[in-house]
């Protein structure tokens, strides 16, 4: 056995072939049961264990200059915790950019506690500094779980950055063709057996964007969305998106509008 | 140091039940590592429980326990205020207590 | 840093557009504020290079028809699809029916060319992600139209007859490039970039044409 | 209910505690390895000191019908019967099959859940080790299937 996810997919295929006769009522009976093995999951969520490292780091005074991100600005002036995950990416007037949660808690321990925000953008996730973040994204968005995503778009690079994301997540390219909207841009679609949210609109109170950063039981990971949409790139046959990088953003702010009125399951427990 | 472990214990009916998740990698032993090199096993092997003070849960476990273990049991007599304590102790000598209030 | 110079360039041009004037932008300014921040977000990794986000002339008025909401008209979806058929390549030795059993291992699997794939591994065909094709498979994904019975629905019984023949260079050429019969189909030209072999576009085929294949069961 | 923050901070003093002291002379842990290494049921059960496999319907298994991944099954285990001395879970097609042991005592329930790793299909075991070292059990076969892109 190994515990890798290289299992055979043909070994699997044939495995199944005794239980499932044939036809419609099979297929409908095996998604039945793959819903029954979810609900047998949500109580006690890993998550949980990162929401609590996350709260821990936030309050510990780290970096070079020994402080804690007390102060730190996330959108609802300093040290305002709840609520801003519902508000984010947006634009942000000292660093003149705009944000996403991950990207701004980097700013956060650049300059309040005198990290090097580019070291850290360079770490591979689940690394160093990077575990970190994750772990206060973590706790940041479990503070506003049951709230409803409601990002501003005021400030005129909030709607242009609506703009590139829309145009991201239309952009066909690489090897495959792929763009974001070859998977997500329909209803009622399935990649194997995932249901697949249409993310051109706001897809329904705790989907999409409105679940991540979540828990990943394939790979036992905390996955932030810089992680989430790092991955999806990868699997789109597309070039490394620098974390943080202005199209990570874009895309955030797209999917973050449309979802405008879902509620907030993050951090969700996710395949 | 391992991370803290989340205790939840709930009293209803003269009982609690205690749910612990615990930060592990719990490593099989059966994983390569890109270089082909078997990844060794790294796993909790112990875990005990105590109620107010007295032992009241052991259990053995091995590899396969799925990374960041769950686990539930169920203390008879425990009422709310009552402290529960989780001990894991895993095979490289690592280990780690926690500390909850039943609510 | 090369990388952050270039974000905050694309930020600059942000700025003067958006706070000049009371308009928004203008939407080649939102295309070249787009490309830009493209440029300057995305690197080389393992065997993907920046350079694969420079579309073809189908991906990009593809792509624009999608931003748009506006679908081809005809009369572009059809020079497409015309410049995309002429690009197929088709049996170097005239055989379009290969080995079912190796098109059903190719169409399980999902791998290849993402950062994390070795150069030179056999790519996968991606098929059942997002198609259903034999019964047996219950993990189909419903992104493309149920392949279930394909031959034996277009009334291929015997491969090898001349009646045959369209069906089998139909298959052929929707497998290696699918945008020469749908210009802005979603599926994968599998043969014109490089992903399946003409040897594994000829197990496809057979996979889908062969009658004693679990697709046609 | 006492917030999460004043579970942390007990949580570090109890650790420092019993780090310090070192608390719990009595958890004298003897992991039995030999348990955990068989490769058969029957194996591991013995190495418990249970007998002869016995399928009963006083102990229970839950599990699901089709795991979504085989990384983290959650399975859990009961047994009604007066007498239990431990309850053990195992995978049958795992290269070990032991899981779980638990021990069973009068202070709680003879029930406790988990999650497995199943490194593919195979019947998952409820074994309830009686005093008098009966071994009772339940199986239950779980799927385990493979999701995502496959890539």
């Amino acid at each position: 056995m190994t515990f890798s996810k290289s299992v055979p997919l043909i070994a699997s295929a044939l495995a199944l072939l005794g239980l499932f006769a044939s036809g419609a009522w099979a297929q409908k009976s095996a998604i039945e049961a793959i819903e029954e093995y979810r609900a047998m999951m949500q109580d006690g969520n890993p998550a949980e264990l990162f929401e609590a490292k996350g709260e821990d780091i936030w309050k510990t005074p780290r970096g070079p200059k020994k402080v804690s991100l007390a102060q730190c600005d996330l959108g609802k002036g300093p040290g305002v915790v709840k609520g801003v995950f519902v508000e984010l990416p947006r634009y942000f007037a000292d660093t003149q950019r705009m944000q996403d949660l991950e990207s701004r808690l980097v700013s956060c321990m650049e300059t309040l506690q005198g990290f090097n925000a580019a070291e850290i953008a360079k770490t591979p996730f689940g690394k160093g500094e990077q575990i970190n973040v994750t772990a206060l994204a973590t706790w940041i968005a479990a503070e506003s779980k049951g709230q409803k995503f409601n990002l501003p778009q005021a400030h005129a690079q909030e709607k242009v950055f609506y703009e590139v994301g829309k145009r991201l997540f239309f952009q066909r390219a690489g090897a495959h063709d792929f763009a974001c909207a070859s998977c997500h841009g329909t209803d009622g679609k399935r990649i194997r057996l995932q249901d697949l949210p249409n993310l051109t609109k706001n897809p329904g109170d705790g989907v999409g964007f409105a679940a991540w950063p979540a828990y990943r039981v394939s790979n036992g990971q905390m996955w932030g969305m810089q992680q989430r949409l790092n991955d999806c790139y990868r699997q789109q046959r597309f070039p490394y998106p620098g974390f943080g990088s202005d199209a990570t953003v874009a895309l955030g702010v797209y999917l973050g509008v449309n979802g405008k009125g879902a509620v907030s399951v993050a951090p969700a427990l996710k395949r | 140091m391992a991370d803290p472990m989340r205790i939840r214990a709930q009293a209803a009916a003269g009982k609690a039940t205690v749910r612990v998740l615990m930060a592990h990698e719990m490593e099989s032993g059966q994983r390569k590592d890109p270089a082909g090199k078997t990844i060794p096993a790294w796993f909790i092997q112990d875990v005990t429980a105590s109620h107010n003070g007295k032992q009241v849960f052991s259990a053995e476990w091995g590899p396969a326990v799925a990374k960041n273990p769950f686990l539930q049991f169920v203390v008879k007599g425990a009422k709310a205020g009552d402290k529960i304590v989780v001990n894991w102790k895993d095979n490289r000598g690592d280990s780690r207590t926690d500390e909850a209030t039943v609510s | 840093m090369k990388t952050s110079y270039k974000i905050t360039l694309s930020l600059l041009a942000v700025a003067a557009i958006t706070a000049g004037c009371a308009t928004a932008p203008s939407l080649v300014e939102l295309d070249k504020i787009t490309s830009d921040i493209v440029k300057a977000s995305f690197r080389d990794e393992g065997m993907v290079k920046a350079s694969a986000l420079n579309a073809d002339e189908t991906n990009r008025l593809c792509s624009a028809a999608d931003v748009a909401g506006q679908p081809l008209d005809d009369k572009t979806a059809g020079a497409l699809e015309a410049a995309n058929f002429k690009m197929i390549k088709w049996p170097s030795d005239g055989k379009f029916l290969g080995d079912w059993q190796e098109g059903e291992k190719i169409a399980q699997s999902g791998r290849g060319m993402t950062w994390t794939d070795t150069a030179g591994a056999a790519n996968g065909g991606n098929c059942y992600n997002c198609h259903q094709m034999s019964k047996e498979e219950i993990s189909f994904g419903t992104i493309g139209p149920s392949l279930y019975n394909y031959g034996k629905l277009r009334g291929v019984t015997n491969p090898a007859s001349p009646e045959a023949k369209p069906m089998l260079e139909y298959t052929w050429g929707k497998i290696w490039n699918s945008k020469a019969y749908n210009a802005c189909s979603n599926m994968p030209r599998a043969g014109h970039s490089g992903i399946l072999t003409e040897g594994q576009v000829r197990d496809i085929v057979g996979l889908l044409l062969d009658p004693k294949s679990p697709v046609n069961q | 209910m006492q917030s999460r923050r004043q579970t942390l901070k007990q949580t570090a003093v109890v650790a420092g505690l019993l780090a310090g002291t070192g608390l719990f002379p009595q958890f004298a842990w003897a992991f039995n390895k030999s348990a955990f290494e068989a490769k058969s049921l029957q194996d591991a059960i013995k190495a418990y000191g249970g007998g002869t496999l016995t399928e009963s319907k006083d102990v229970t298994i839950t599990a699901p019908d089709i795991a979504e991944n085989g990384a983290v099954v959650p399975l859990a285990v009961s047994c009604a019967l007066p007498g239990v001395k431990r309850l053990l879970l195992l995978v049958e097609k795992n290269p070990s099959a032991l899981v779980a042991m638990f021990d069973v005592t009068d202070s709680i329930e003879p029930a406790f859940s988990t999650r497995a790793k199943m490194g593919q299909s195979s019947d998952v075991y409820a074994v309830a080790i009686m005093a008098d070292g009966k071994a009772l059990f339940a199986k239950k076969e779980v799927k385990v299937t493979l999701g995502g892109c496959g890539g």
